[in-house]
């Protein structure tokens, strides 16, 4: 059965939508920039679904043009409230952007995963430890197999 | 295989949140708060536009705590980036028509700026939308002259003084025994320029305070020297 | 007089707007005004304790009675929040002096206004609007470092937070729809009508996880071995001390006050044994100081976890005490890693150099995994029997978990103390060992000073929580307090 | 406030303490605790009616935290272990009060942490003692937990790696007994001991089969029942001198003392009786006297594989609780009284052992039995302390450790026990042949060159060493003595009460006059050696003076059989001894790690907001759908 198709339903699909789309792309990406982007749409959906709150069919705007009698308006609370949480994520963004020029600058690089490792490797060196996992010794602090002398260069390359 | 399992989680989820959501009676919430706050509105704040009393009056201090959260951001990409300041020459400038351009739009962006502001209770608009018109107006020839420099001083007094006035306004009515926050001085010229007490004076702290705030993080974000 | 409590969160704001200007006319003034407003609020606090503070208040902003305005909720619950907020704040200030100084105590005075705010406020976006203040201020000072390693960790934390705010702003959004109101005292009335449904669970899990992100709840909170890593260790002391635990107090509200279903206490239950299995053993096999700490503050909030999920409040007691006793502990701890950040190993004979700090460790050590008679048996044996009268299976599993973690807890906290105590390798000249003194020992000392204070006079600290847990249990005196002005029911 | 005996007992402790605390680096720390030690005997036989008549005298210390009442008072049960503990602890300080305390510091030992951790060690143990409901008996059995962990760990190296793991096995077993109060709690509501004992009448199998388990394995730990009995060895035996003599005398009995007060006197042992084992044709009885019995042959045998004195007296420590256990659970009267006794007889049989090795320790610098040998003719008094204490640990007459055992196997032949008698006989072989290889590889044999030079132990060690051998001796020539403490400790926790008189039992089924059998044995001896010296053809041949394969071996290669002792016995058990607990332990510790590893890759730049969307995605799906 497929629902009709009402204003309604394509707000709520709108807004929940973005919500899902900002999530997806947030995991999805491999990129930080890219996952930036993705948490400004999935902030557009939860606002979006904020001013749904308030909606109200033949209502208008909550402003009072006339001393006489009012009309019908909407919900004033969830716009104000919209209006608070945009400015909030302005905040955010604008933070998270001035950090990612940071990190471009000191690891030339924005993904994901290579700036996730080379944290780890800086947070490891500043404490003065091992990591706890390398590629080069196996768990558990267990000696390594003796390799085969004609192996013993291709474990140098690989490190 | 983990981006699309990322994919059909999120869309689970989507449908799931909307299965919920389809609950809801759209159209026509209850309103409990929102009908006792215009009804109540004009009287306890004075202004017309409902919104604004509503940010200013019945929520300031959420208005408070977005203007404390710019703040914070703005002084957090500050210690983020620094004050180094980007080499000039090294981007191109703008064409003349952008130049003069810029001039040109800076003092008509200020003026409807200010007007929004002044307005933010009337009428569609506010210190926030205002704000943001402001910090467009500074920034504008900021992009036309890329060497040219925001005076980050006075920058940084607006900013810290408009957010004092906030906060300073809504001590005053504690001052007067009053609870804080509480709007001051309630004519009862509904729709008029000079009306709802204090709360374009607080639209005007806003006002200053997020242009201030975003012209400085634009600035900032801009200044910045290019990668190596 | 009570109304004087809007200052704890007004003064701080109004401080942290004039630093970057006050720093510029004055640097005396300016480095004071921060330390002085703080003390201020102390004192604002301590006054009302010493006038008499034992009924609840309502402070309404604005002078707009609830539900239309916001207001704040006061009863010895929040207020003892407040005030550990406003002393961890005089006691984690960042004292040192250089041209960040003004931004950095800034951001510290702003973090002190959020977290009281969220102690104090009684209004769902209210709270919201505290939550993304504290988490901006905690970007900033993260990454205040300037390590290149602090930078992708606030990031990382920063997007994590991020989408949790999402999530709870569309629990917001899905709770304003339904009830047309956010004041948490309204929500608390019409909430067995219209939220006692899988709407209002669904609201809750999505604001749950949100808020769970701060609140180090399993699994959003893998940012706390990163961010406690590479940022600085009074503001991690603050964070896995304070800001967790407001974070809890947060979901506790609403868990009591709105939320009663038995599905949202179960979820909590889960990740809480989760949190405590994942936090106690990772933090076995962790090999540094600060990853250790936090790994094992990871595991102390799922405790924590599960004595919230108990049944009508029955944990409230031990939600409370073991709160209090996780933040005063987490704080020395943290202090004490100050000096002795980095790998375990390295430490290896400092109870020689410093036997004070090791004496606290090994205090805190003891308390931390329940060694009567100090605070932390009694903490932990409250949960326990509550939890041991549970008929639900869950809770049991609960309790086997607890006991388990505890005995990982205790052999690898006292492996470090052995290591403390240990004698050094022969090769290590006596300058490389990291001593523990200064500011931070100092701290701890103050630290470790309380807790022998609270496990001498146990009897009424004990009374004492139970009646700040009895007040705040009571959701009766929560609506009537408050007392929103319209009576329930959707048109 | 009138002070009751017990708090006067408890400060005079508590003094103790502070004075080991403040002055324990003076000269004469030693003998000002040795004194303070015994002024604390003194007031503990001032409540001496307690061991004869029973009753109870409480302390004015009491709580109330968190609804809950704290209280403190001594018995007849709390009464005889303390008087053990303090005894034990007297007579281990004046051990270590003068020359040995001088060569322990000389090198390089902290001696005011170790009177310290003494006094704390007995204090603790006198609140555990004391303690009136569960709460109270919880936190002095954490306290003891940490204060034997003290004492365990300030010699650093081994032993503060022994240390660890007994903390770790101790507070594992600590959060049984908690986990386990919890339970209690939630059936009675109250954790006082009256309440405790009406709850477990309506208490359900189920549960009561899970208290058993916590409370019998949380205090088994401290006991070093199997399979939890890794840890004591090392621990005990690499605690410096008297310390060790201490903490193997009395501190594991703890965990016996709190087996009685749970499970003897709250639980009561017809309801333990009750608990059948689901598919087998025992119950919970047999379980535990099959585990006491376990534990008493495995660490006997391993014992006997010991090449360190301290260990082999170490591991014995662990067998030998078995015994105790054993004769509890069997609960006749002659079974409860055997355990009970055997608890004071073996706490003065391993003191004076381990104190005679600790002697040799300090003239010789070595514990090793390979190295050792000869002794006998450098110091002959020391011999005899450890002769002595073998006979007694041994359970052979004229020594106290045959009445004890005697009782025991009377019990379990009284109740019909042939299995668990037979192996008990199997136990006390081990025992008899592992305390022989003590004695020979120390004393007899031919004397070591280096040790040419050395002499008999100085009087301040020597004298309480033989003030044991001579509470061996007597109160096994008069076992009525400490029967008579029995009996009331018996009367206290609800078990049948033996016929006693001064030299033994009296029952149906058998009697006992020690009087009688030490008189007989002292008749043979006096035959004995009227035979020999009549005889008078005796040639007197030197010591050295042997050969081996026709040569005469020269003085300067000193011959002494130590190595691989028990050669063929071991070959034919060896089999046995592969370390099966071991690797149960390390298993433990494998999965530990395996776990932490897998929860740390977990955390690792971990895909966070995957982590929360799929959180989100179940919790939302668990609750919707």
């Amino acid at each position: 059965m497929i629902p009709a198709i009402t204003p309604e339903l394509i707000l709520y699909v709108t807004a929940i939508g973005l919500i899902a789309i900002g999530l997806a792309g947030v995991v999805i990406s491999s990129h930080l920039f890219r996952m930036v982007l993705a948490l400004v749409i999935a902030e557009a959906g939860a606002n979006l679904m904020l001013v749904l709150a308030g909606y109200r069919w033949d209502a208008v705007a909550p402003i009072l043009t006339s001393l006489a009698e009012p009309p019908m308006m909407v919900d004033p609370v969830p716009q104000a409230l919209v209006l608070t949480a945009i400015v909030i994520g302005v905040g955010i963004q604008a933070l998270a952007v001035s950090i990612l020029i940071r990190i471009r600058q000191r690891y030339a690089t924005l993904d994901r995963n290579k700036a996730a490792e080379r944290m780890d490797a800086e947070i490891a060196a500043t404490l003065g430890a091992s990591r706890d996992i390398s590629q080069e010794a196996p768990l558990g602090e267990r000696p390594l197999p003796p390799l085969p002398a004609d192996q013993v260069n291709m474990r140098g390359d690989a490190s | 295989m983990a981006n699309l399992t990322g994919l059909l989680f999120a869309g689970g989820l989507g449908f799931m949140l909307l299965s919920i959501a389809s609950g809801l009676d759209f159209g026509a919430p209850p309103m409990l708060v929102g009908t006792e706050i215009q009804a109540h509105a004009p009287q306890q704040t004075g202004a017309a536009n409902i919104v604004t009393s509503v940010v200013l009056g019945y929520r300031a201090i959420d208005t408070l705590g977005e203007l404390s959260i710019l703040f914070a951001a703005a002084v957090s990409a500050g210690l983020v980036l620094g004050r180094r300041h980007t080499t000039a020459g090294t981007q191109t400038k703008g064409g003349f028509i952008l130049q003069n351009g810029g001039s040109l739009l800076f003092p008509l962006m200020m003026t409807i700026g200010f007007y929004i502001i002044f307005h933010g209770h009337l009428t569609p608009g506010g210190g926030f939308q205002g704000g943001v018109i402001l910090a467009a107006a500074f920034f504008l020839p900021l992009l036309a002259r890329p060497g040219a420099k925001l005076h980050h001083k006075s920058l940084s007094l607006i900013e810290g003084f408009a957010g004092a006035s906030f906060v300073l306004i809504g001590l005053l009515a504690m001052l007067e025994g009053k609870a804080f926050l509480q709007p001051l001085m309630i004519q009862d010229t509904l729709g008029q320029l000079v009306s709802a007490g204090t709360l374009p004076l607080l639209y005007l702290a806003v006002g200053l305070k997020v242009g201030a705030e975003l012209a400085s993080l634009l600035s900032r974000l801009i200044q910045t020297e290019a990668p190596q | 007089m009570s109304s004087n409590l809007v200052l704890t969160i007004a003064l701080p704001l109004l401080g942290a707007f004039l630093l970057p200007v006050l720093m510029r006319s004055s640097v005396a003034i300016a480095l004071w005004s921060g330390p002085v407003i703080l003390i201020y609020g102390c004192w604002i606090i301590v006054e009302l304790w010493l006038v008499g503070f034992t009924q609840p208040v309502s402070i309404a902003i604005g002078g707009f009675a609830p539900p239309l305005g916001i207001n704040l909720y006061v009863d010895s619950l929040a207020l003892l929040f407040a005030f550990a907020v406003q002393l961890l704040g005089l006691i984690f200030w960042p004292f040192t002096l250089d041209q960040e100084s003004a931004r950095r105590q800034s951001l510290m005075l702003l973090l002190v206004a959020a977290s009281t705010g969220l102690a104090l406020s009684g209004d769902l976006f209210n709270l919201y609007v505290f939550y993304e203040l504290a988490a901006v201020a905690t970007f900033g000072l993260a990454s205040a470092s300037g390590k290149s390693a602090a930078y992708v960790a606030t990031l990382r934390y920063l997007i994590l937070s991020g989408i949790g705010s999402v999530l709870t702003l569309f629990g917001i959004a899905l709770i304003y729809s339904q009830t047309g109101t956010l004041n948490l005292a309204h929500l608390a009335q019409l909430a067995p009508q219209q939220l006692n449904n899988g709407l209002g669970l669904t609201a809750f899990l999505t604001i749950l996880i949100g808020i769970g992100v701060k609140a180090e709840l399993f699994p959003v909170n893998t940012w706390v071995p990163e961010i406690y890593a590479t940022a600085s260790t009074r503001l991690s002391a603050f964070l896995a001390g304070l800001l967790s635990k407001l974070a809890v107090l947060i979901i506790l509200r609403l868990l009591l006050l709105i939320f009663h279903q038995p599905e949202a206490a179960q979820v909590i239950l889960i990740l809480g044994i989760l949190g405590v299995v994942s936090g106690e053993l990772a933090a076995w096999r962790a090999k540094e100081m600060k990853r250790m700490l936090a790994f094992s503050s990871i595991g102390q909030l799922g405790m924590i976890f599960i004595a919230m999920s108990l049944p009508d409040g029955q944990g409230m007691v031990a939600v409370i005490a073991l709160a209090l006793h996780h933040l005063i502990i987490k704080s020395g701890l943290f202090m004490l890693a100050e000096d002795w950040g980095g790998a375990i190993e390295r430490l290896r004979g400092s109870a020689k150099a410093s036997p004070l700090g090791a004496a606290l460790f090994v205090l805190f050590s003891l308390s931390l995994v329940g060694m009567p008679p100090l605070p932390g048996f009694w903490a932990k044996f409250v949960l326990i029997t509550e939890l041991a009268g549970q008929v639900e299976p869950l809770y049991l599993l609960g309790l086997a978990v607890f006991l388990l973690a505890t005995v990982v807890e205790a052999s690898y906290l006292f492996r470090v103390a052995g290591i403390l105590y240990g004698k050094p390798a022969a090769e290590t000249l006596s300058e490389e060992i990291p001593k523990s003194q200064g500011l931070a020992l100092v701290t701890a000392s103050l630290f470790g000073a309380g807790l022998v204070a609270t496990a001498l006079w146990i009897a009424p600290v004990g009374d004492g929580l139970q009646a700040i847990a009895t007040q705040a249990q009571d959701v009766d005196l929560y609506i009537t307090t408050v007392s929103p002005a319209i009576s329930g029911g959707s048109q | 406030m009138i002070l009751t005996p017990l708090d006067e007992l408890l400060l005079f402790s508590g003094a103790t303490l502070l004075v080991a605390l403040f002055i324990g680096r003076g000269l004469a720390a030693g003998w000002m605790v040795t004194i303070l030690y015994a002024g604390q005997l003194l007031v503990l036989l001032k409540m001496a009616s307690l061991g004869y008549e029973g009753g109870s005298i409480a302390s004015s210390l009491s709580f109330e935290v968190l609804g809950q009442t704290l209280s403190w008072r001594f018995d007849a049960l709390s009464w005889f272990f303390a008087l053990i503990t303090i005894g034990s602890a007297l007579l281990c300080s004046w051990f270590s009060s003068g020359a040995w305390e001088r060569d322990y510091i000389k090198q390089g030992g902290n001696i005011w942490l170790l009177h310290t951790a003494m006094a704390l060690n007995v204090f603790t143990m006198l609140i555990l003692l004391a303690s009136g409901d569960l709460l109270s008996l919880f936190i002095g059995w954490e306290l003891v937990s940490w204060a034997g962990f003290l004492l365990m760990t300030l010699a650093g190296g081994v032993a503060a790696k022994a240390a660890i793991r007994y903390i770790t096995y101790a507070l594992a077993g600590g959060m049984a007994i908690f986990g386990g109060i919890a339970l209690v709690y939630s059936v009675s509501g109250s954790l006082q001991l009256e309440a405790v004992i009406t709850a477990v009448e309506q208490v359900s199998t189920t549960k009561l089969w899970l208290l058993v388990i916590l409370f019998g394995g949380g205090f088994g730990v401290k006991m070093g029942l199997l399979p939890f009995h890794l840890w004591q060895a090392p621990a005990y035996a690499e605690t410096p001198g008297p310390g060790s003599a201490f903490l193997g005398a009395i501190s594991s009995r703890m965990g016996l003392f709190a087996i009685l007060l749970v499970l003897v006197k709250l639980f009561g042992i017809v309801n333990i009786d009750n608990l059948k084992v689901p598919f087998t044709l025992i119950d919970a009885r047999d379980l535990l006297a099959w585990i006491a019995v376990f534990t008493i042959i495995f660490p006997t045998y391993t014992a006997m594989k010991q090449n360190d004195a301290r260990y082999l007296l170490a591991w014995h420590g662990i067998g030998q609780g078995g015994y105790m256990l054993l004769g509890i659970v069997v609960a006749d009267a002659m079974g409860g009284a055997g355990g009970l006794l055997h608890v004071f007889n073996y706490a003065a049989c391993q003191a004076a052992l381990l104190l005679a090795v600790f002697a040799v320790i300090y003239r010789t610098g070595t514990s090793d039995l390979n190295k050792l040998g000869g002794l006998v003719v450098r110091m002959p008094l020391t011999f005899m302390v450890l002769l002595v204490g073998i006979i007694g640990l041994a359970g052979l007459p004229p020594m106290n450790g045959f009445v004890s055992k005697w009782l025991v196997y009377r019990s379990l032949l009284n109740q019909g026990m042939p299995l668990l008698f037979l192996a008990t006989i199997i136990g006390t072989l081990g025992t008899i042949l592992s305390v022989y290889k003590l004695i020979h590889n120390i004393f007899l044999g031919q004397l070591r060159l280096e040790h040419e030079h050395v002499s008999e132990a100085p009087w301040s060690m020597m004298t309480p060493m033989l003030i044991l051998s001579a509470i061996i001796f007597i109160t096994g020539l008069l076992p009525g003595i400490p029967l008579a403490w029995v009996g009331s400790t018996l009367q206290t926790v609800g078990l049948p009460i033996p016929q006693y008189t001064l030299g033994g039992v009296e029952s149906a089924s058998g009697s006992l006059d020690m009087i009688w059998v030490i008189g007989v044995l002292f008749a043979g001896f006096g035959i004995g050696a009227l035979v020999f010296y009549s005889a008078g053809r005796s040639k007197r041949v030197h010591q050295l003076d042997n050969y081996a394969g026709g040569h005469f071996l020269s003085a300067d290669v000193r011959y002494q059989y130590s190595d691989n002792f028990y050669a063929g016995l071991m070959h034919l058990i060896g089999g046995w001894y592969r370390g099966s607990f071991l690797w149960l332990e390390r298993g433990i510790g494998s999965l530990v790690e395996f776990l932490s590893l897998t929860m740390q890759g977990l955390y690792r730049r971990a895909n966070a907001e995957f982590y929360l969307l799929t959180t989100a995605l179940f919790v939302i799906a668990w609750v919707v759908i």
